[in-house]
C-alpha cells in the first residue's frame, strides 16, 4: 500500500472516528433533550461518514477495485437521521421535556407540540 | 364340543338380555337362561369322566410370552363349584323375573348377572393364574355393577364402592401373589402350580405369597378384619345378595384357598393364620348376626360367620377338615341361598325387611313360612337337614387338632360358642319373623308371592333335606371326587356320611349348641340391652369418612404443590437443572482445557461491559418497560456484533433483523400492556431468584468454558470441503441452510408459518382496552402520520426492496439469503404502516399473507419433492453452471427456489403478525372468529 | 477471549433466568429473549471461537466451524416465532384476564399492594 | 399510454435502484446490469401502489450544486458543533425559531426540513400542521433571531424552489 | 500507521460507546434513551467498518447496511411510540 | 414411492396442512372441503405409516437420508419398529381426534385442519428423526402447533393455560439448545448414533461435560414428559385444551418419553462407558416419585378431564419405571402400555367432554348436577375406558401394567414396580368408581327435554376408533407384544442401526 493512500486512509479514519466521538460527548455533556439530539445527527453521521470514506479508499485498493458501497450506508444515513431526529424531537416535545434554562423562546414548544403557528412573545406572555 | 365353549356361551349370554328385554319380561328371561342351561349341559356331559378320575384341560395359546395361555382345568373342585354356579345362577334368575319390578331396566340386570356368572365360571375353570386373575377381578366390577344397581340411592352406591374398593384390594395383593408364584414355580399354569407345593412351601419368599394370596382369599370372603364390606353390598337388590352374596362370589376366596390347599397349606403359618382369622370370622359374624335388624343384615353376619367356619375348617391342616369345608360349602350354598330368596319374598310382600315390625307372618304366608324355616334349621345344624352334617364334621375336626399346644382345647369351645350363636340367630330369624304376635305397619299386606317365586326356593329346600336325610346318595361322589382335587396325594381319608355316628363329643356339642341357643334366644333382651351400650359402629360412615378425609388430605396436598403459580414452576424447573448439571459439573476438577484464551483488545473489553451492563440493566430496570425494551434492544445489538467479530456474517444480519422486528413488535403490543410493573414479589423471593439465577449463569458459563477451552473433532470438515463441489455455493452456512441440513430450514419455516397462524387465532376477537394517555397522564399526540416521516419511508420502500433482493440473491455465496431477505423487506414494509397507517395501506397491499406463508412452505417443500423426479431423496439439491454469451458463467440451483420458499414464508408469516396486530386499532381488526 | 465471552454468556443468563422467575408477563417475555440470546451465544461458540475465517469459501484460510451458525440462525428463527407468540400471547392474557400476572391473578405472596394498579375491567 | 410509460413509471427512480444495485454488487458486468435493469423495473412497478405522485425534479444540474453545497455546509457545521460540544457548556444558547416556509409540496418541505437539521446547529422540531411554518431548534442561537430564518430561507429553500421551479 | 488509526479509532468509538450507554441508561427522559439508542446504532456501523478494514475484509458491508436502515426503523417506531403509543394505526 | 417411504408420514401432513390454507380448502364456508381433505390426509398418514411398518418388520429399520447427504452428515430419518408404532399411534389419534372434531370444535375458530396437520407433523417427524437438532427442530414444530390448538376455541381458562405452557416450554427449548452445544461441542455430531459412537471415545473429562449435556437433555424430555416435578403444567393444559386437541396432546408426552428411551438407550447406552447409566439414579425416584404424584392428583382431580390429566402424569411414570428396569423386556413392556395408555388417556378426554356436554353448567365436574342424556352410551364407554386404564381385565391396561410387573427383574425392582404400580391402580379404581357414580348417577331432577345435547356421531365414531384398540390390541397382544418386543430389541441394538447407517466408529 502506497504510503499516501495510508495517510490518507489514516487522517480519514482519525477525523472521522474524532466525529464520532465528539456526537457521543455531545450526547453525555449537552443539557436537555434538543441539545443532545443534534450530536448524533450531525457529528456522528458525518464522522461515521469519514469513517466509511476511509474505508471505501482501503479496500478500494486492497481489493484492486472500486468499492463504493460504502457510500450507500452514507446516503442512507443522510436521507434517515434527519428524519430520525424529526421525530425524536417531536416525541420530546410531546412528552413536555423540559428545555435548558438558557433556551430562548422555549414557549414555542407549547405551540410546536399543537403543530400550530407561532404566537408572538407577547400573546404567549398573556396566554 | 371345547370346554371353551362354556365362556364364549356365557359372554354371548351377556347380550342376549340387552336385546331380548323389548320382547318382554317371560321371554327375556326364559332367553337370558337358554345359554347358561346350554353350559350347565356341557358341564353335566363331561361328569363321568371327571368322576372317573380325570382332570379335563384345554388350551389356548394367547400371550404366551405374558405366560398368558387361555387354558381350563375341570377337576372334582371346579366341577363342584361350576354346579353351584350355573344350577343356583338358573334359579336365580327365574327368581329375579319376579322380584324386579316392572319398571325395572331387567335387560341391563340379566346381563350384569351374566357377566358376573362368566366371571364367576372363568374362576373355577381356570387353568392359568392370569387368566384366574382377571375372572376374580371381573367378578369384583360385575359385583360394584350389580350392589349399585339401584343407583339413585346413596347406599348403593356407597356400598357398591366400599365393597370394590376392598375387593379390588385384595385383588391386587393377589396379582402380586400369584406373579410371585408364577416367579418361584417359572409358570402360570395350574397344573404345573398345583404339583409344585413343596418347591413354594420351601422358597424364602412363600411367606410374602402366602400371605398376597390370603389378602385377596380374605378380602373376597369377607374374613374378619375385612368383613365389613357385606352387610353393605346388601343395598344390592336380593336376587345379587343370594347369588354373589352367599353362594357364589364371596365363595371365590374359600374357592381359592381350597385351590391352593395342595399347594400352600400344611404349614404352621398357614395353620394359624388361616385358622385363627376363620375363627374370629366365625364368632364375630354370629356374635352381630343377633343383634341385626334387618332380615338381609341377619343372613349377611350369618354368611360371614359360615364362610369364617369354613375358613377355620381349611385351615386346620387335617384332611378330614378339608373335606367338611368342601361339604359345607356345599351346603351353606344352598340353605343360604333359599333364605335369601325366602326373605326376598317377606320384603317384596311386605315392604319391609325390619324384624322389630315384621311378626307372626306364619298366618299371612305359610308356605313360603314352611320353606324358610327349614332352611334356618338347616343353617342353624339342626338333625335331618344337611347343615346338621357338615357342622357336626366341623366341630369332630375341632377336637382333632393340638396345633395350638395346651390351648388347643380352646378352639371346640369356641365352636360350640359359635354353634350357640348359630342356632340363636337362625331362632330368631324363625320366631321373631313368623311367630311372636302380629305385624307392625307393615307399608304392605303380607300375602303369599306369586306361586313361580317359591319356586327356586322350594328346590332348594328339598336339595336341603335330601342332602340332610340321605347324604351319601345325594352327594357322595362329587364330595368325593372334589375331595381328591384337596388332597391329591394318596388315597381319601376314611370319613362317613350318616346322620348318626353313635353317641360322641360331636353330637354333643351340636345339642350343646341347639339348647344353649334356644336359651340365648329366649334371654335375648338383655343381651340387646348389654349390646346396646356399645355404640354401634356403622362400617359404612367409618370407611366413607376415611375415604373423604384421606382424599381431602390428598387434595390439600396436591393443592400445595401444584398451587398454579408459574413461578414456582419455573423455579422448580430450573433448580432441577441445577442440581443435575452440578453434579457432573463439580466432578470436573478445572474448567478450562487446554487451548490457550486467545488475546483480548479494549474494543472487546467495551463490547462485553456494554452487553453485561445492559444485560443486568434490563434486569435491574424491567419494572420500567420502555426503557427495559431500549436496555434489550443494546442486547441484541451488541450479540449481532459478536457474531460479525466472530466470523459470522449472517448470523449477525440475522440477529440484527430479528432483534428490530422483535421490538416492533413488543412495542405493539406494550401498548396494550401496563407500561409500568406496579406491585412486586417480595424480597425473599428476589433474593431466591437471583440465587437460582447467579447458580444457573455461573453453570452455564462453567460449562460453556469447559467445551470452549477445549479442541474437538467436528462433522464440519465435512461441509466446508462439499459446500461448492456438493452444495454449489461458497456461503458453507447458506449452504448447510438450504441443502445439507435444509429439513431443518424446512421446519423451521414451518414453525415461522404456523406461529404466524397461531397468533391469527390470539388476535381473533381480542377485546383490549386502549390507553388515551400516556403513563405520564399526556394524551397523545395528534400527529398520527407526521409528513415527513411518510416522504422519506416512501423514498425509501424501492431501496429497501432492492437491498433485499440484493441480500436473497447473493445469500448462496456470500452472507445473506431468504430469510434475513424476507426479514428487511417485512421491516421496509412495517415501515411503510408505521408511516402511513394501516387504512392507507390496506386497499393498497392486496396481498394475502396466508396464502404466502402456504405458498412458502410449499415452494420449498415442493423443491424438495422435486427431487423424486430424478430418484434422489428428499431434499436432494440440484445445481449447475450455464455459460451465457456476453454475460458469462451463471449458476443456477434448485436451492434458490428453496430460499425464495423461505423467503415468502418469512414476509408472509411476519406481515400477518404485525400488520394484524396494528390493525387492532382500527376497524380492519380481525374479528371473524370461525373460518 | 473465552473468559470474557463466557462471562457474558453467563451474565445473560443470570439476567434471564431472573426474568423469567417474574410474576408478569412482560418481563418474563423480555427474560426468554435473553435467555434466547445467551443460548445462541452458547450454542455458537459450541463450534469454538474463530476471529478471522468466516466460512465463505475462498476469503480466508481457516474457517470457522459453520455448522453452529447454520443451527444457530434456526434457532434465531424459531426463537423469533415463539417470542413473537408469547407476545400476543400476552396480550390476550391481559384482555382475557384483565391483569398482565403470568398466572392471572396475584400472586398470594406479594407482599407490596400498589393502589394505583393498573387494571381495566369492562 | 405507451408501454415504457406503463413498465418505467418513475424512469428517475429505476435508474437510481440500477445505480444503486451495481454499487452494490461493486460490479459493472453485463449480467449484472441486466439483473439490476430488470430490477429497476420491477421494484417500482411493486411499489407503486405505496407511491404519492411527486413533483418533478426539473433542473438537475442545479440540484447537483445543491447537494455539494449543503455537503460543504455539513463539514463547517460540523467542525463548529465540535467545537462548541467541547468547549464550555455554559457558552452555548440554545433557542427555538419559527420559520415561516413558502413551499407547499411536502417532498419539498421534507428537503428542506432535512437539510435544515444536517446543517450548522440547527434542527427541525416540527411543522406546524398548515405546513406554513417549520419550528427549529438552534443549538447556539445568534443574537438576532433572524439571522437564522434568512439563512435558511435564503439559502436553502429559494434553492430547493429553484430546482423544482415552482 | 494505519494500524495504530485503527486501534485508536476503536479506542474512540469505544469511549463513545460508553457514553451513549451512560446517557441510555441515566436518561433522563425516554427520548434520551432513545437517542443514545440511536445513536449507538451509529456507532455500532462505525465499529462494524473498522471490524472489516482490520481483518482486510467486506464481508461486514451488509451487516453495516443493515443496521443503518433498521436502526432506522427502529428509532422511529420509538419515536412514534412516544407519540402515539400504537406505532401501526 | 416405496423408497421415500419413510418420509411419507412427514410429509403428507406438511404438505395436507398448507393445501388446508389454500383454495379450495380454506376460507368460512369451505369447511365441508377441509373435512373430506383432512380425513383422506390421516388415512393416508395411517396408510403410508402401515406401509413403512410392513416393510421395517420385513427388511428391518430403513434409513433416509434428507437431500442424500449420508450419515453422519446430513439429517437423517431413521424408520426403527419403535418410531414407526409411535408414528402410527400419533396417525391414529390424529384421525380419531379430526373425526371427533367434525362435531364442531374445528368451527370454533380458525386454521383447526391445517394446524392439526402440522402438529401431526411434528410428532411424526419427533419420532423418526436420528438427528438430534432436527429432533428439536421437530419439537418445535409440534409445540407451536400445539400451542395454537390450545387456544383453539379461546376462553379465559385456555388463554391462562397456554401462557403457563408456553413460557414453561420456552424455557424448556432453551435448555434444549444448551444441552445441543454442550454434546456438539464435545462429539462434534449431532446424529444420534454416531454421537453414541462418539461418546465412548472420549477422555474421562469430556465425558463429564458431556453428561452435563445429557442431563440437561433429561430435564428437557421430562417437561415434555411431565415427570415430577415437572408436571405441575400438564393437568390444567389439558383440562384447558378441547376435547380432540387434549386428545392428540395424549401422544405429546409420549415424545418426551420417546426421547429418553431413544437417547439414553443409544447415546448414553452400553458402549458410553462411565456415562452408561448415568440416569438410572434419577429415574428410578423420579419414575416413581411422578406415579406417585400421579395418583394424588388423581385422588384430588375436581373434574374428570384432571383426572384424565393426571392419569397422564402416572401413565408417564410408569413407563420412566419399564425404562429404570434396563432390558429389553420391561422396554417391550413400556411399549405396549405406551400404546395403551395414549389411547385410552385420549378416548377419557372425549369422553369427559361428550359428559360435560350433557351436564349444562357443572360439565364434567364432581358435583350432582343434571343427569346426562345418554347415560347408557356414556356410560358404557366411560366403564369401558374406566376399567381400561385402570389396569383391569380383560381390557389392554391389565396387559400393559402386567408384563410391566413382569418384567422388574431383581427383588428390589419388584418390591418398588409392584408395589408402587399395584397401589396406584388400587386408588385409580378408588378415583374412578367416585368419579363414574358421581357424573352418573348423582343428580338433582331430570334434564329439560328441550335442552338437546345428544353427542354426534363424529364424537361417537372418534371414541370408538380409541376404545376399540383397546380389546383389540389384548386380542392380539401377542403379535403386538412381539412387535413391541422386536422395537425394544432393535432400540437396544446400537450395532444394527450403526451399519443400516454405514456409520464408522468404535463399536462394541
Ligand atoms: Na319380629
Ligand atoms: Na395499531
Amino acid at each position: 500500500m502506497s504510503f499516501w493512500v495510508e495517510v490518507i486512509v489514516s487522517i480519514l479514519l482519525i477525523i472521522g472516528g474524532t466525529f464520532v466521538l465528539v456526537g457521543s460527548i455531545g450526547l453525555f455533556r449537552l443539557k436537555d433533550v434538543y441539545c443532545r439530539l443534534h450530536g448524533p445527527t450531525k457529528a456522528t453521521t458525518v464522522g461515521l461518514g469519514g469513517i466509511l470514506l476511509s474505508s471505501m479508499i482501503y479496500m478500494s485498493h486492497h481489493n484492486g477495485y472500486l468499492s463504493i458501497h460504502e457510500l450507500l450506508i452514507t446516503l442512507f444515513l443522510v436521507i434517515t437521521a434527519p428524519v430520525t431526529a424529526h421525530i425524536l424531537a417531536k416525541a420530546a416535545m410531546h412528552h413536555k421535556v423540559k428545555t435548558m434554562e438558557a433556551t430562548r423562546n422555549s414557549h414555542m414548544v407549547t405551540t410546536a407540540r399543537e403543530q400550530r403557528p407561532p404566537v408572538s412573545d407577547n400573546d404567549a406572555g398573556s396566554s | 364340543m371345547s370346554l371353551f365353549w362354556i365362556p364364549v356361551l356365557l359372554v354371548l349370554g351377556v347380550l342376549v338380555p340387552i336385546i331380548c328385554e323389548r320382547f318382554g319380561r317371560n321371554v327375556c328371561t326364559v332367553a337370558t337362561m337358554a345359554l347358561p342351561g346350554l353350559a350347565l349341559a356341557k358341564i353335566l356331559s363331561i361328569v363321568p369322566e371327571v368322576f372317573a378320575g380325570n382332570v379335563i384341560t384345554e388350551y389356548l395359546s394367547w400371550i404366551p410370552s405374558a405366560g398368558l395361555i387361555l387354558s381350563l382345568r375341570v377337576d372334582g373342585l371346579a366341577l363342584l363349584f361350576a354346579l353351584l354356579i350355573l344350577g343356583i345362577g338358573l334359579l336365580i334368575i327365574f327368581y329375579a323375573s319376579y322380584y324386579l319390578s316392572e319398571e325395572e331396566a331387567i335387560g341391563r340386570f340379566y346381563a350384569y348377572l351374566i357377566l358376573f356368572m362368566t366371571a364367576m365360571l372363568s374362576i373355577v375353570l381356570a387353568n392359568n393364574l392370569l387368566q384366574l386373575w382377571m375372572a376374580w377381578e371381573i367378578t369384583s366390577i360385575s359385583s360394584f355393577l350389580l350392589i349399585s344397581f339401584w343407583s339413585s340411592k346413596s347406599e348403593s352406591r356407597k356400598g357398591a364402592r366400599m365393597a370394590l374398593t376392598v375387593t379390588g384390594a385384595g385383588g391386587l395383593a393377589l396379582l402380586a401373589g400369584f406373579l410371585l408364584i408364577g416367579d418361584i414355580v417359572g409358570s402360570y399354569d395350574l397344573s404345573v402350580v398345583l404339583n409344585s407345593g413343596d418347591t413354594i412351601r420351601d422358597h424364602a419368599l412363600y411367606p410374602v405369597a402366602l400371605l398376597l394370596v390370603l389378602a385377596g382369599a380374605f378380602t373376597k370372603s369377607a374374613q374378619f378384619p375385612f368383613h365389613f364390606w357385606l352387610p353393605h353390598a346388601m343395598a344390592a337388590p336380593t336376587p345379587v345378595s343370594a347369588y354373589l352374596h352367599s353362594a357364589t362370589m364371596v365363595k371365590a376366596g374359600i374357592f381359592l384357598l381350597a385351590l391352593f390347599y395342595p399347594v400352600l397349606a400344611g404349614t404352621d403359618l398357614w395353620f394359624f393364620v388361616v385358622s385363627m382369622t376363620g375363627l374370629a370370622t366365625f364368632l364375630i359374624g354370629a356374635y352381630l348376626a343377633l343383634f341385626q335388624h334387618d332380615l338381609k343384615g341377619l343372613l349377611a353376619y350369618s354368611t360371614i360367620s359360615h364362610l369364617g367356619l369354613i375358613t377355620l375348617l381349611l385351615g386346620i391342616n387335617t384332611q378330614l377338615a378339608a373335606i367338611a369345608a368342601l361339604f359345607h360349602i356345599m351346603n351353606h350354598a344352598v340353605f343360604k341361598a333359599s333364605l335369601f330368596m325366602a326373605a326376598g319374598i317377606i320384603d317384596h310382600e311386605t315392604g319391609t325387611r325390619d324384624m322389630r315390625r315384621l311378626n307372626g307372618l306364619w298366618k299371612y304366608m305359610p308356605h313360603t313360612a314352611t320353606l324358610a324355616t327349614v332352611s334356618a334349621a338347616s343353617m342353624a345344624g339342626i338333625p335331618l337337614f344337611n347343615g346338621f352334617l357338615s357342622k357336626e364334621m366341623f366341630f369332630a375336626e375341632t377336637l382333632d387338632q393340638v396345633a395350638l399346644g395346651s390351648l388347643s382345647w380352646m378352639i371346640p369351645v369356641l365352636a360350640t360358642l359359635g354353634g350357640i350363636l348359630s342356632v340363636a340367630y337362625s331362632m330368631r330369624f324363625i320366631h321373631d319373623v313368623f311367630f311372636n304376635k302380629e305385624p307392625e305397619g307393615l307399608p304392605k299386606t303380607p300375602a303369599e308371592p306369586p306361586r313361580y317365586m317359591k319356586f327356586p326356593v322350594e328346590i332348594l329346600v328339598v336339595i336341603c333335606l335330601l342332602v340332610g336325610i340321605v347324604p351319601d346318595f345325594m352327594i357322595g361322589d362329587l364330595l368325593a371326587i372334589s375331595a381328591t382335587a384337596l388332597l391329591p396325594d394318596g388315597p381319601l381319608p376314611e370319613y362317613s356320611l350318616s346322620i348318626w355316628h353313635g353317641l360322641n363329643l360331636p353330637l354333643l356339642m351340636s345339642v350343646i349348641a341347639i339348647f344353649g341357643g334356644l336359651l340365648v334366644y329366649a334371654y335375648r333382651h338383655p343381651l340387646y340391652r348389654f349390646q346396646s351400650q356399645f355404640r354401634e359402629t356403622d362400617a359404612k360412615l367409618v370407611f366413607e369418612g376415611i375415604m373423604q378425609g384421606g382424599i381431602q388430605q390428598v387434595s390439600r396436598l396436591h393443592n400445595t404443590l401444584s398451587n398454579g403459580s408459574l413461578q414456582r414452576y419455573i423455579a422448580l424447573l430450573l433448580i432441577l437443572v441445577i442440581v443435575m448439571t452440578a453434579i457432573p459439573i463439580i466432578q470436573l476438577d478445572s474448567a478450562a482445557g487446554n487451548l490457550t484464551d486467545q488475546a483480548v483488545n479494549g474494543i472487546e473489553i467495551t463490547l462485553a461491559m456494554l452487553l453485561c451492563i445492559s444485560a443486568v440493566a434490563t434486569a435491574i430496570l424491567h419494572k420500567q418497560r420502555m426503557i427495559a425494551l431500549i436496555a434489550i434492544s443494546v442486547v441484541g445489538l451488541i450479540v449481532s456484533i459478536t457474531f460479525a467479530r466472530f466470523s459470522a456474517p449472517d448470523l449477525a444480519l440475522t440477529q440484527l433483523a430479528v432483534e428490530i422486528v422483535t421490538v416492533i413488535l413488543l412495542m405493539l403490543a406494550l401498548f396494550f400492556l401496563p407500561q409500568k410493573t406496579p406491585a412486586d414479589s417480595a424480597p425473599k423471593r428476589i433474593v431466591r431468584d437471583l440465587g437460582i439465577a447467579a447458580i444457573l449463569g455461573g453453570i452455564v458459563a462453567t460449562i460453556n468454558y469447559a467445551i470452549i477451552t477445549r479442541p474437538f473433532d467436528s462433522i464440519s470438515d465435512f461441509f466446508i470441503a462439499n459446500s461448492k463441489t456438493g452444495g454449489g455455493g461458497t456461503n458453507v452456512v447458506n449452504v448447510i441452510l438450504v441443502d445439507f441440513r435444509g429439513f431443518d430450514t424446512l421446519g423451521e419455516i414451518t414453525v415461522l408459518g404456523i406461529a404466524a397462524l397461531g397468533i391469527f387465532k390470539l388476535l381473533t376477537r381480542i377485546r383490549l382496552s386502549m390507553p388515551t394517555a400516556n403513563d405520564k397522564g399526556i394524551a397523545w399526540s395528534k400527529d398520527v402520520h407526521p409528513p415527513i416521516l411518510v416522504m422519506i419511508s416512501q423514498s425509501l420502500l424501492p431501496l429497501a426492496l432492492l437491498v433485499s433482493a440484493y441480500i436473497f440473491i447473493r445469500g448462496h455465496n456470500l452472507p445473506g439469503g431468504g430469510f434475513i431477505a424476507g426479514l428487511v423487506t417485512s421491516v421496509a414494509i412495517i415501515q411503510q404502516y408505521i408511516a402511513h397507517g394501516v387504512d392507507w395501506i390496506k386497499p393498497r397491499i392486496k396481498l394475502n399473507y396466508q396464502n404466502l406463508i402456504a405458498w412458502g412452505v410449499l415452494l420449498a417443500a415442493l423443491t424438495g419433492v422435486g427431487s423424486w423426479l430424478f430418484d434422489r431423496p428428499f431434499l436432494t439439491s440440484w445445481f449447475d453452471y450455464f455459460d451465457i454469451p456476453w454475460i458469462g458463467k451463471i449458476e443456477l440451483a434448485s436451492a434458490i427456489i428453496f430460499d425464495l420458499g423461505v423467503y415468502l414464508t418469512v414476509v408472509g408469516a411476519t406481515l400477518l403478525i404485525l400488520a394484524n396486530l396494528g390493525k387492532l386499532t382500527t376497524e380492519h381488526r380481525p374479528t371473524v372468529e370461525e373460518e | 477471549m473465552e473468559t470474557l465471552y463466557v462471562l457474558c454468556v453467563g451474565v445473560m443468563t443470570f439476567s434471564g433466568v431472573f426474568l423469567c422467575l417474574r410474576g408478569r408477563t412482560f418481563p418474563v417475555v423480555l427474560g426468554l429473549m435473553m435467555l434466547g440470546y445467551a443460548v445462541n451465544l452458547f450454542l455458537f461458540s459450541s463450534g469454538r471461537l474463530n476471529l478471522d475465517g468466516a466460512a465463505i469459501l475462498g476469503k480466508s484460510e481457516i474457517y470457522a466451524d459453520p455448522l453452529p451458525q447454520a443451527l444457530v440462525l434456526t434457532a434465531i428463527v424459531i426463537g423469533f416465532a415463539m417470542i413473537a407468540f408469547i407476545v400476543i400471547l400476552s396480550m390476550r392474557a391481559r384482555a382475557d384476564l384483565g391483569n398482565d400476572y403470568v398466572d392471572g391473578k396475584e400472586p398470594p405472596d406479594s407482599s407490596m399492594n400498589s393502589p394505583s394498579r393498573w387494571s381495566s375491567k369492562k | 399510454m405507451s408501454i415504457i410509460t406503463r413498465l418505467l413509471p418513475m424512469p428517475a427512480h429505476s435508474f437510481l435502484l440500477l445505480i444503486v444495485w451495481l454499487m452494490l454488487n461493486v460490479s459493472f458486468s453485463l449480467g449484472h446490469i441486466i439483473l439490476g435493469s430488470v430490477l429497476a423495473v420491477i421494484i417500482p412497478l411493486l411499489c407503486a401502489p405505496l407511491q404519492v405522485p411527486q413533483p418533478k425534479l426539473k433542473r438537475p444540474l442545479r440540484a447537483v450544486r445543491y447537494v455539494f453545497m449543503v455537503l460543504g455546509d455539513i463539514v463547517v457545521a460540523n467542525v463548529q458543533v465540535a467545537i462548541l460540544v467541547v468547549g464550555p457548556m455554559r457558552r452555548i444558547k440554545p433557542g427555538f425559531v419559527a420559520i415561516p416556509i413558502d413551499l407547499e409540496e411536502t417532498l419539498l418541505i421534507t428537503i428542506l426540513a432535512s437539510t435544515v437539521t444536517m446543517t450548522p446547529g440547527t434542527l427541525s422540531a416540527e411543522l406546524s400542521k398548515d405546513k406554513n411554518w417549520l419550528y427549529v431548534h438552534v443549538l447556539n442561537m445568534p443574537d438576532n433571531e433572524e439571522e437564522v430564518i434568512s439563512l435558511i430561507k435564503n439559502r436553502y429553500e429559494s434553492a430547493i424552489k429553484e430546482i423544482f421551479q415552482c | 500507521m494505519l494500524e495504530t488509526a485503527v486501534i485508536c479509532v476503536g479506542i474512540m468509538i469505544s469511549i463513545a460507546l460508553i457514553l451513549n450507554l451512560w446517557r441510555l441508561l441515566v436518561g433522563p427522559d425516554l427520548v434520551d434513551r432513545i437517542v443514545a439508542l440511536d445513536t449507538m446504532y451509529i456507532n455500532s456501523i462505525a465499529l462494524i467498518m473498522l471490524f472489516g478494514m482490520y481483518n482486510k475484509t467486506s464481508l461486514y458491508f451488509e451487516a453495516a447496511l443493515l443496521i443503518a436502515m433498521l436502526g432506522f426503523v427502529s428509532s422511529v417506531a420509538f419515536g412514534k411510540y412516544i407519540l402515539r403509543g400504537d406505532i401501526i394505526e | 414411492m416405496m423408497d421415500h417411504l419413510p418420509i411419507l408420514p412427514i410429509l403428507i401432513p406438511l404438505f395436507g396442512g398448507l393445501l388446508m390454507l389454500l383454495p379450495p380448502f380454506a376460507g368460512v364456508e369451505r369447511y365441508v372441503n377441509r373435512r373430506i381433505g383432512t380425513t383422506l390426509l390421516c388415512v393416508l398418514h395411517i396408510v403410508a405409516t402401515i406401509f413403512l411398518m410392513n416393510s421395517v418388520s420385513e427388511n428391518g429399520s430403513m434409513m433416509y437420508a434428507i437431500g442424500n447427504w449420508q450419515a453422519p452428515f446430513g439429517i437423517i430419518m431413521f424408520a426403527d419398529p419403535l418410531a414407526v408404532m409411535l408414528v402410527l399411534l400419533t396417525g391414529f389419534l390424529g384421525l380419531a381426534s379430526t373425526l371427533y372434531a367434525f362435531a364442531g370444535t374445528d368451527r370454533e375458530g380458525r386454521y383447526f385442519h391445517p394446524i392439526m396437520q402440522f402438529q401431526i407433523m411434528g410428532i411424526t417427524g419427533a419420532f423418526l428423526t436420528h438427528d438430534l437438532f432436527n429432533l428439536f427442530v421437530f419439537f418445535e414444530v409440534l409445540l407451536i402447533a400445539s400451542y395454537a390448538l390450545l387456544i383453539h376455541g379461546g376462553g379465559k381458562q385456555r388463554t391462562l393455560a397456554n401462557v403457563h405452557y408456553v413460557i414453561l416450554n420456552l424455557v424448556g427449548s432453551s435448555l434444549f439448545l444448551f444441552a445441543l452445544g454442550t454434546l456438539y461441542g464435545t462429539t462434534g455430531t449431532l446424529n444420534i448414533a454416531d454421537m453414541s459412537l462418539k461418546i465412548s471415545t472420549l477422555s474421562a473429562r469430556e465425558q463429564v461435560i458431556a453428561e452435563a449435556g445429557g442431563m440437561l437433555l433429561l430435564v428437557v424430555f421430562g417437561l415434555k414428559a411431565a415427570i415430577l416435578p415437572l408436571h405441575f403444567w400438564l393437568p390444567r393444559t389439558y383440562a384447558a385444551a378441547s376435547a380432540p386437541v387434549a386428545a392428540l396432546f395424549a401422544i405429546m408426552t409420549k415424545v418426551g418419553v420417546y426421547g429418553i428411551f431413544r437417547v439414553y438407550t443409544v447415546i448414553f447406552g452400553e458402549q458410553a462407558g462411565q456415562l452408561s447409566g448415568m440416569i438410572q439414579p434419577w429415574i428410578w425416584p423420579l419414575a416413581i416419585l411422578t406415579v406417585i404424584i400421579g395418583t394424588v392428583g388423581v385422588l384430588a382431580s375436581p373434574d374428570l378431564r384432571n383426572l384424565t390429566g393426571n392419569l397422564v402424569i402416572i401413565s408417564v411414570g410408569t413407563l420412566l419405571m419399564a425404562f429404570a428396569i434396563r432390558t429389553p423386556e420391561a422396554t417391550a413392556a413400556g411399549f405396549y402400555y405406551l400404546i395403551h395408555s395414549t389411547l385410552i388417556s385420549a378416548a377419557l378426554f372425549m369422553i369427559a367432554d361428550m359428559i360435560g356436554q350433557q351436564r349444562g353448567k357443572a360439565v364434567d365436574r364432581f358435583v350432582i348436577a343434571r343427569k346426562v342424556q345418554q347415560p347408557a352410551l356414556l356410560g358404557l364407554m366411560f366403564f369401558v375406558a374406566a376399567m381400561a386404564i385402570a389396569g383391569l381385565p380383560p381390557f389392554s391396561g391389565f396387559i400393559g401394567k402386567l408384563i410391566i410387573l413382569q418384567s422388574a427383574f431383581s427383588d428390589s425392582d419388584k418390591v418398588w414396580v409392584w408395589s408402587i404400580v399395584l397401589i396406584s391402580s388400587l386408588l385409580t379404581i378408588i378415583a374412578l368408581s367416585r368419579a363414574g357414580t358421581t357424573l352418573f348417577w348423582r343428580h338433582a331432577g331430570d334434564r329439560d327435554k328441550a335442552d338437546k345435547t345428544a353427542v354426534s356421531y363424529w364424537q361417537i365414531g372418534g371414541v370408538s376408533l380409541l376404545l376399540i384398540a383397546s380389546p383389540l390390541i389384548v386380542i392380539y397382544g401377542a403379535p403386538v407384544i412381539k412387535y413391541t418386543g422386536h422395537a425394544a430389541q432393535q432400540l437396544h441394538d446400537l450395532s444394527a442401526a450403526v451399519s443400516v447407517m454405514q456409520l464408522k466408529g468404535v463399536q462394541q
